[in-house]
């Protein structure tokens, strides 16, 4: 039992939360300037495969993981176009772009290289292993100075919380939420192209196996809150991580089953938010689209 | 400072303002009054930029000027406090009252200037309040003063002030008006929008009077009269006084003991320790300002507080209810007509004949056989309804949301009325409801006081309160403070009762 | 007029979602006209072609039903697919334990079963589970919600990948025939079965997969208008979707609401179980789902949460479903994830124009959800 | 979906081909079934189409897309086809079918098998030869009975080199993403690695790239040699990452497909069992300039004559499937 809890878990852990917190910091610029962000995992998608696929034509990952970010703001600027000029409901809008993003990248990946299931291979050197790492837990610092000592961040709170009072005092609600939303798709991008150049080597079909969701579940956990949102997703990655130990190893003379441990995440996922989300509160206008009277 | 030209509002078919003019001059308190729904707000909110105008232009300063957002308007020195006030309960003083003005530059946000500024401001015009506190833990009154802030941290020079009274007790209003002058000292612009006559004539320098969307008058306050303002806002004489003879009182119908309800959030509001009786035939008003506990306590009778919350005693025809859910009290004969009539009263989408049944539509007669609606029943009883208590237009099969507030309330009181009730709880029977409306809606409850049913009402009109009620309760803070015969007492009176102040001091 | 009026946005957006679908297939180097002919001809020709889009329209129903009746309550269920999953996983078990003696993989007969029950009960019984066990999977996610909070859509997701991975372990390491390298359970008993329509209509070959539980699809959209227009129940749960302060306000139970409505939501999602194992596979058979479950949320959006809006939409995502594959196969580079596409653009051209309706109520539990 | 909707010249033999959940380009088991077809397609007189299905419920409606326009042959890739493709077989018996990795009894359907386990057997050894820690590992996509076949013929190799062995076995998931997570597949190597691992088994799909992405992390040491490596599976993966992977254990369905494609064209087709084992070279271990250095001469001599016992039948390999 105890050559599981090395330091290769750690790293395993980090590893792990890395697409995790960079989705979830996501989903709390958006979420926190009220905009239900359901879609993060159609947003990771987009990056994961963007990357994938500019890195292998360019031959250079800075480029590909630029390309990642554009294709998440590209694909947040629907979710933002659809929930706040045309006011859609923001979960029905987010489920409409993960359905999406299953076919988009399978039915382009299928035009360009000949297999709708993966893309080419990236060679090693043209991988970024790290640099999403690091980018993810220094964004933690900079996501709590930006929300809570600049300008902007007190902007963006004030329109999750109470939009006619932002507008009232000038602040133009719809610009704010659009600049969330574009950078939930920037973060969520990043995420996504981690998994595809940075993790491993290719983008294969719906390869974020609903990490979006869990990222969600995780800024939840966090009460919308860049510190413990962090503390969130290392605790998911860490159960991730412990499952991949656990495989194998036998508890009594029997081996777990391999399901038990691969939903380990998803039932502590229900659990923290029957359990321990308790007084937790949201953005109060979280899902609201601003209608101002003209 | 402000002229507003030829102004024109349409919401869809309401000509909420048709073609408004309104000057302001510089230095002075401008009023504007007005019935509720004469377009008021409307005007103020297209000079704010909250509202584009149909048609008209705006001239600040002599020139025509384009307000498209609250920004620009806040950018040529106009600032606004809203009826509702416009403040993130989460945030502090500071952070509300910089938002959107911030100092500092871009990448860092300077509070501490910000508060700095805010205290000198504060000094020069008497605000006092603390820039670290919560919103959500001010008063009211308090808020106020931050709304005020927020518009002067801004350079405001003309502040529009829309129903900045309403939720303010007579004495906070004296303490608001010696603020205002200050203000005018200084050489800011002042526009008070009200339909409290007696506040217009002791503030105001011009008056400019609304009705039905138009401008039927602008005067010097030093030349005018109340009759005459009332004459114009309401086109004929008026008659405010509700007819009614002495109560019959009965047997006691409701006996609250000791109730005390918990708010989960929110710090000090609640209800705490509050006993007293409802007898059949008799109206018993609660007078108070606006959240001092009356919502916990009508929702907690109505039950729809969760017992966890709550605490004493309900008793209702000498049985103890204090643990019955909302249908049980309902099935008791205990109806209540809500306070915000689009959160609790109505399903706006709904049409008439279902919300005609909102509350019995489990059994007979919406339900014959189990558990199958009987749908033919319904609409006829729904058609009688609307007969009864006048609801226009007169068709059950639109949606609640088609009809106005008015209409909208005659229809929850029709509801309620048919249950029918041996308690009525009611709250703010009239509110944002047109004068006829009003009258029918005073003599409904009288009637069915004489009915003998014992009747519950709070609302935050204290004309209202005392006009109807046989007795009266204040409430501060989740506390009765005091029981005052309506007859006897006057409005100045209840008004320090309501902000604290000792039955003791009254006598 | 009111109908033209409620017809035109769905037919709009679908129409929009085939032009904007044309321009990708334009773009990535595919004539749009082919394509489309291809996807929709195959889905039009008569039995094969319309036998299948009916077969495919089947579990799209039922799932859409689902979706549609929370809506109705205000939630969005995104769990069909789970409910879907574990309900078919018992129906399947429950008819093999009760069905007798069956032949297996290999040719062999084999007895798994308690009791072998005739189909007059079986069937029923069969069916009854699938209900049952599909309502209850459901109604956990209401109880989180109602009782601790959790929002629905996040625990209904998460109940999916645990439903996925809790019936493939029971399949995998009890109920699947021993070397069959398959995961999928061992067959039902045949009293299990149910007819195929091959059987009532003429002219339509054995080989087409529709069976009877498209009947009770049809079956399920009638009472399920008349629960929700023409019941108490049906008002309790409309009038939470629509207001739900409001509906307290008039003493109905939030909180059972929510679960009530999960409840009947899951029990939906769980018919799709009867169309796939006493119907199709005759088996439990694993990832048996093309996500129904997910395409319902877009069949129900798109027939406005009403039981005929579901049958037409139903009837065009089966449709698109037939069409996908000779898409894939006959076209030089479109692929059949082009109908994935398709889907989620109606859905967000539907969307948009359902919140400018007002559709969910000004104050529907929906927009106050915590996620 | 390669075919021009144009030019469809009914002279020639239609061939459809319908993939397993992974796709074509999973550089493994699709792509070497991918290679053959293709392969066929250029050497003889062949209209080439295929379908992706993605999911296993597409997979009767690409049968029966090919078999409603008449295609000659259609084949099926993975074990999951074969009862669907019974079914479609027994509508259609005019047309011939040809499954791979799968069984059926009709008359129409070639069934075409192959010895894994022996395969396996040889790279266990292999592995074991190579191993300095004495700990192997495993990877699985599915923890189902045909990953199963590979997993036991692994270790009964490994074991007859060094009965001390220890195999890590780990399974990237519980459904059909399970061949498509190569984040999973690089984490379970990373771990294995981790716990000593140092020769790992894929077949896994998409998923066992990543493995191979863990291996060449894992870095070289001091003289240029791997630290860890990774066995390939279906195609020859030796060249994914030159250096870093051991063998692979080739299963030749590129030339199972491409021989039934040319049986039809010469209106050879046989129906039945089509076995790949070790004496037809079906199965194996793949030996090319990328691993040459690799593996020494006297590890290669008695690896074979292992090969040769098992064909001889004096070495049973377990065949997990058939437990
Ligand atoms: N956003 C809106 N949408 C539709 N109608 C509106 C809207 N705002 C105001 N109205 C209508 O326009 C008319 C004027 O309303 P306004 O709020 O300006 O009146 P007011 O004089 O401020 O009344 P009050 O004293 O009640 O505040 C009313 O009939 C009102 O119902
Ligand atoms: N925000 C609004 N949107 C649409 N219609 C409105 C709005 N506000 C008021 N109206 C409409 O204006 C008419 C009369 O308004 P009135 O002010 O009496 O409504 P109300 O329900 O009292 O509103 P409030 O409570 O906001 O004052 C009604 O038809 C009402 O539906
Ligand atoms: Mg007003
Ligand atoms: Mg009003």
């Amino acid at each position: 039992m105890n050559e599981i809890f090395k330091l290769s878990l750690i790293f395993s852990t980090i590893r792990l939360s890395t697409p995790l917190l960079l989705a979830a910091l996501g989903g709390l610029y958006s979420e926190r300037a009220g905009v239900i962000n359901i879609a993060l995992e159609g947003l990771m998608l987009a990056g994961a495969f963007t990357a994938a696929a500019v890195t292998h034509y360019a031959g250079n990952p800075w480029i590909g993981l630029l390309a990642g970010i554009l294709a998440g703001m590209a694909v947040a600027s629907i979710h933002a176009v659809a929930c706040i000029r045309y006011k859609a409901d923001q979960v029905v809008s987010g489920t409409a772009i993960n359905i999406l993003m299953i076919g988009v990248p399978a039915l382009l990946s299928g035009a360009f290289f000949l297999s709708s299931g993966s893309t080419p291979q990236i060679p090693k050197d043209n991988l970024i292993p790290w640099t999403p790492v690091v980018i993810a837990f220094l964004l933690v610092p900079l996501t709590w100075y930006v929300l809570y000592r600049t300008p902007f961040g007190l902007r963006l709170r004030a329109v999750g919380e109470n939009p006619g009072a932002a507008d009232a005092a000038g602040v133009s609600v719809n610009g704010m939420r659009y600049a969330a939303v574009l950078l939930s798709g920037a973060l969520a991008g990043i995420g996504g192209a981690y998994l595809s150049i940075g993790q491993s080597s290719l983008f294969t079909r719906n390869m974020t196996s609903g990490r979006g969701f869990i990222a969600l579940a995780a800024l939840i956990f966090g009460k919308w809150r860049p510190v413990q949102t962090m503390l969130a997703c290392l605790l998911f990655g860490f159960t991730e991580a412990i499952s991949i130990q656990l495989q194998g190893v036998k508890v009594g003379g029997e081996e777990i089953p391999n399901q038990f441990i691969q939903i380990i995440p998803y039932v502590l996922t229900i659990v923290v938010l029957a359990g321990f989300i308790g007084q937790a509160r949201a953005p109060r206008a979280l899902g609201m689209p601003y209608q101002k009277e003209r | 400072m402000l002229e507003l030209r030829e102004i024109t509002k349409r919401f869809g078919d309401v000509l909420a303002n048709d073609r408004v003019s309104v000057v302001v001059e510089p230095g002075t308190i401008h009023a504007i009054v007005g019935e509720n729904g004469a377009g008021k707000s409307t005007a103020m909110r297209i000079a704010y930029g909250f509202y584009t105008a149909d048609g008209g232009e705006i001239v600040v300063d002599g020139e025509v000027r384009k307000i498209a957002t609250p920004h620009d308007a806040i950018a040529l020195g106009i600032g606004m406090v809203h009826q509702h006030f416009m403040l993130v309960d989460t945030m502090t003083v500071a952070e509300n009252i910089v938002l959107g003005a911030e100092p500092g530059s871009a990448a860092t946000l300077d509070l501490q200037k910000a508060a700095r500024e805010i205290g000198a401001l504060s000094d020069e015009f008497k605000l006092s309040v603390d820039p670290e506190a919560m919103v959500e833990n001010l008063s009211v009154g308090q808020q106020q003063r931050v709304e005020l802030l927020k518009a002067l941290y801004r350079h405001a020079r003309l502040l529009i002030l829309d129903e900045p009274t309403a939720v303010l007790t007579p004495q906070e209003v004296e303490e608001f008006f010696i603020i205002l002058r200050r203000m005018r000292e200084q050489g800011k612009t002042v526009v008070i929008i009200t339909h409290k006559l007696s506040e217009v004539l002791a503030i105001s320098d011009e008056v400019t009077v609304m009705r039905d969307g138009r401008v039927v008058g602008r005067v010097k306050t030093s030349e005018t009269n109340a009759a005459e303002l009332a004459r114009m806002m309401v086109g004929r004489d008026v008659l405010l006084r509700v007819e009614k003879p002495d109560a019959r009182a009965g047997r006691t119908v409701l006996s609250v003991k000791r109730l005390t309800v918990v708010v989960r959030s929110g710090g000090e509001r609640g209800l705490r320790d509050v006993s007293f009786d409802v007898r059949a035939g008799e109206i018993v008003g609660i007078a108070g300002v606006e959240g001092n506990g009356q919502t916990e306590l009508v929702e907690a009778l109505a039950g729809l507080v969760h017992a966890s919350q709550t605490s004493g005693a309900i008793e209702f025809e000498g049985r103890d209810i204090t643990r019955t859910d909302a249908r049980t009290r309902h099935e008791l004969g205990i109806a209540h007509i809500p306070e915000d009539r689009h959160r609790r009263g109505l399903l706006l989408d709904f049409d008439l004949s279902e919300n005609s049944i909102l509350g019995v539509h489990y059994r007979e007669p919406a339900v014959s056989r189990s558990p199958m609606l009987d749908t033919a029943a319904i609409r006829v009883r729904a058609l009688e309804l609307i007969k009864d208590f006048d609801v226009r237009p007169a068709n059950p099969d639109l949606p609640a949301r088609a009809l106005s507030g008015g209409n909208q309330q005659k229809l929850i009181i029709g509801r309620e009325f048919g249950l029918p009730p041996k308690l009525l709880l009611v709250s703010q029977p009239t509110r944002g409801v047109d004068i006829g409306a009003i009258e029918f809606i005073h003599r409904k409850l009288v009637g069915l006081r004489d009915e003998g049913c014992a009747i519950l009402l709070v609302s935050a009109e204290l004309e209202e309160v005392t006009a109807l009620s046989d007795r009266l309760l204040v409430i501060h803070h989740g506390r009765i403070v005091a029981e005052v015969d309506p007859k006897q007492t006057t409005n100045e009176e209840i008004g320090l009762l309501m902000t604290g102040g000792s039955k003791a001091n009254v006598e | 007029m009111k109908l033209l009026r409620e017809l035109l946005f769905p037919l709009v957006a679908v129409a929009a979602a085939f032009v904007v679908g044309g321009i990708v297939v334009l773009l990535i180097g595919d004539d749009p006209i082919y394509t489309y002919k291809l996807l929709i001809g195959s889905a039009l020709s008569w039995p094969d072609g319309i036998g299948r889009t009916l077969f495919y329209a089947t579990p799209l129903i039922f799932t859409g039903l689902a979706v549609a009746v929370a809506f109705r309550c205000g939630l969005l269920n995104i769990g069909a697919e789970g409910q879907l999953y574990v309900a078919a996983f018992a129906t399947a078990w429950v008819s093999i334990k009760l069905g007798g003696t069956v032949v297996d993989v290999f040719g062999t007969p084999v007895n798994y079963s308690w009791a072998s029950l005739p189909a007059v009960l079986l069937v029923p019984l069969a069916i009854l589970t699938a209900i049952v066990v599909g309502g209850a999977w459901g109604a956990i996610a209401g109880y989180l919600k109602a009782y601790f909070g959790a929002h629905e859509v996040i625990t209904t997701i998460m109940l999916n990948f645990i439903a996925v991975a809790l019936v493939s372990y029971f399949t995998q390491y009890h109920y699947k025939v021993p070397g069959d390298p398959i995961l999928q359970t061992a067959p039902i008993g045949a009293a299990a079965h149910i007819p195929r329509l091959s059987a009532f209509i003429p002219g339509l070959p054995e080989s087409i997969p529709l069976n009877v539980a498209f009947i009770l699809a049809l079956l399920a959209c009638a009472l399920v208008y008349v629960f929700l227009w023409r019941t108490k129940w049906g008002y309790e749960i409309r009038a939470t979707g629509a207001n739900p302060t409001a509906a307290e306000y008039g003493g109905i139970s939030i909180r059972k609401q929510i679960v009530l409505a999960m409840a009947v939501s899951g029990g939906l999602a769980g018919m799709v179980g009867v169309n796939e194992v006493l119907g199709y596979h005759h088996r439990y058979y694993d990832s048996f789902s093309e996500n129904y479950g997910f395409t319902g949320i877009a069949v129900a959006l798109l027939g406005r949460n009403h039981p005929v809006g579901i049958i037409f939409s139903a009837l065009l995502f089966g449709m698109l479903q037939r069409g996908a594959i000779p898409v894939d196969a006959f076209t030089e580079h479109v692929s059949k994830d082009l109908v994935q596409v398709l889907q989620a653009i109606v859905i967000l051209f539907v969307a948009a124009e359902a919140a400018f309706r007002g559709s969910f109520g000004r104050f529907g539990l929906l927009k106050r959800s915590k996620v | 979906n390669r075919g021009t909707q144009t030019a469809d010249d009914k002279s020639k033999v239609h061939v459809g081909i319908v993939f397993d959940i992974g796709g074509k380009d999973d550089r493994s088991f699709n792509a070497a079934a991918w290679e053959g077809v293709k392969r066929a397609a250029k050497d003889l007189p062949i209209v080439l189409r295929d379908v992706e299905p993605g999911s296993p419920t597409n997979i009767e409606p690409a049968m029966r897309a090919f078999a409603e326009r008449g295609y000659d042959l259609i084949i099926g890739v993975g074990f999951a086809q074969a009862p669907i493709m019974e079914v479609v077989a027994k509508d259609y018996p005019n047309i011939n079918f040809a499954i791979v990795d799968g069984v059926s009894q009709l008359p129409n359907v070639a069934s075409l098998v192959f010895k894994e386990h022996q395969g396996s057997y040889l790279v266990g050894m292999l592995a074991a030869r190579t191993s300095k820690t004495g700990t192997l590992g495993f990877i699985g996509g599915m923890d189902i009975p045909l990953i199963h076949r590979f997993e036991t013929g692994y270790e009964e190799g490994a074991k007859a080199v060094n009965p001390q062995i220890r195999v890590i076995q780990n399974f990237v998931g519980v459904n059909d993403s399970a061949w498509n997570n190569p984040g999973k597949g690089k984490e379970l190597a990373l771990s294995q690695i981790g716990r000593g691992a140092d020769v790992i088994f894929t077949a896994a799909g998409n998923s066992g790239l990543g493995a191979f992405d863990a291996v060449e992390q894992a870095g070289r040491d001091e003289q240029g040699h791997a630290r860890r490596f990774v066995i390939g599976v279906d195609s020859n993966q030796n060249g994914v990452k030159p250096g870093f992977v051991l063998t692979s254990m080739v299963k030749r369905v590129d030339n199972a497909v491409y021989n039934i494609a040319q049986d039809v064209v010469n209106h050879q087709f046989k129906g039945g069992f089509h076995v790949f084992g070790l004496e037809t070279d079906g199965v194996g271990y793949s030996l090319d300039e990328n691993n040459q250095t690799l593996i020494p001469p006297d590890v290669l001599k008695d690896v074979d004559a292992a090969k040769q016992k098992i064909i001889a039948g004096q070495i049973q390999v377990t065949d997990a499937m058939a437990k």
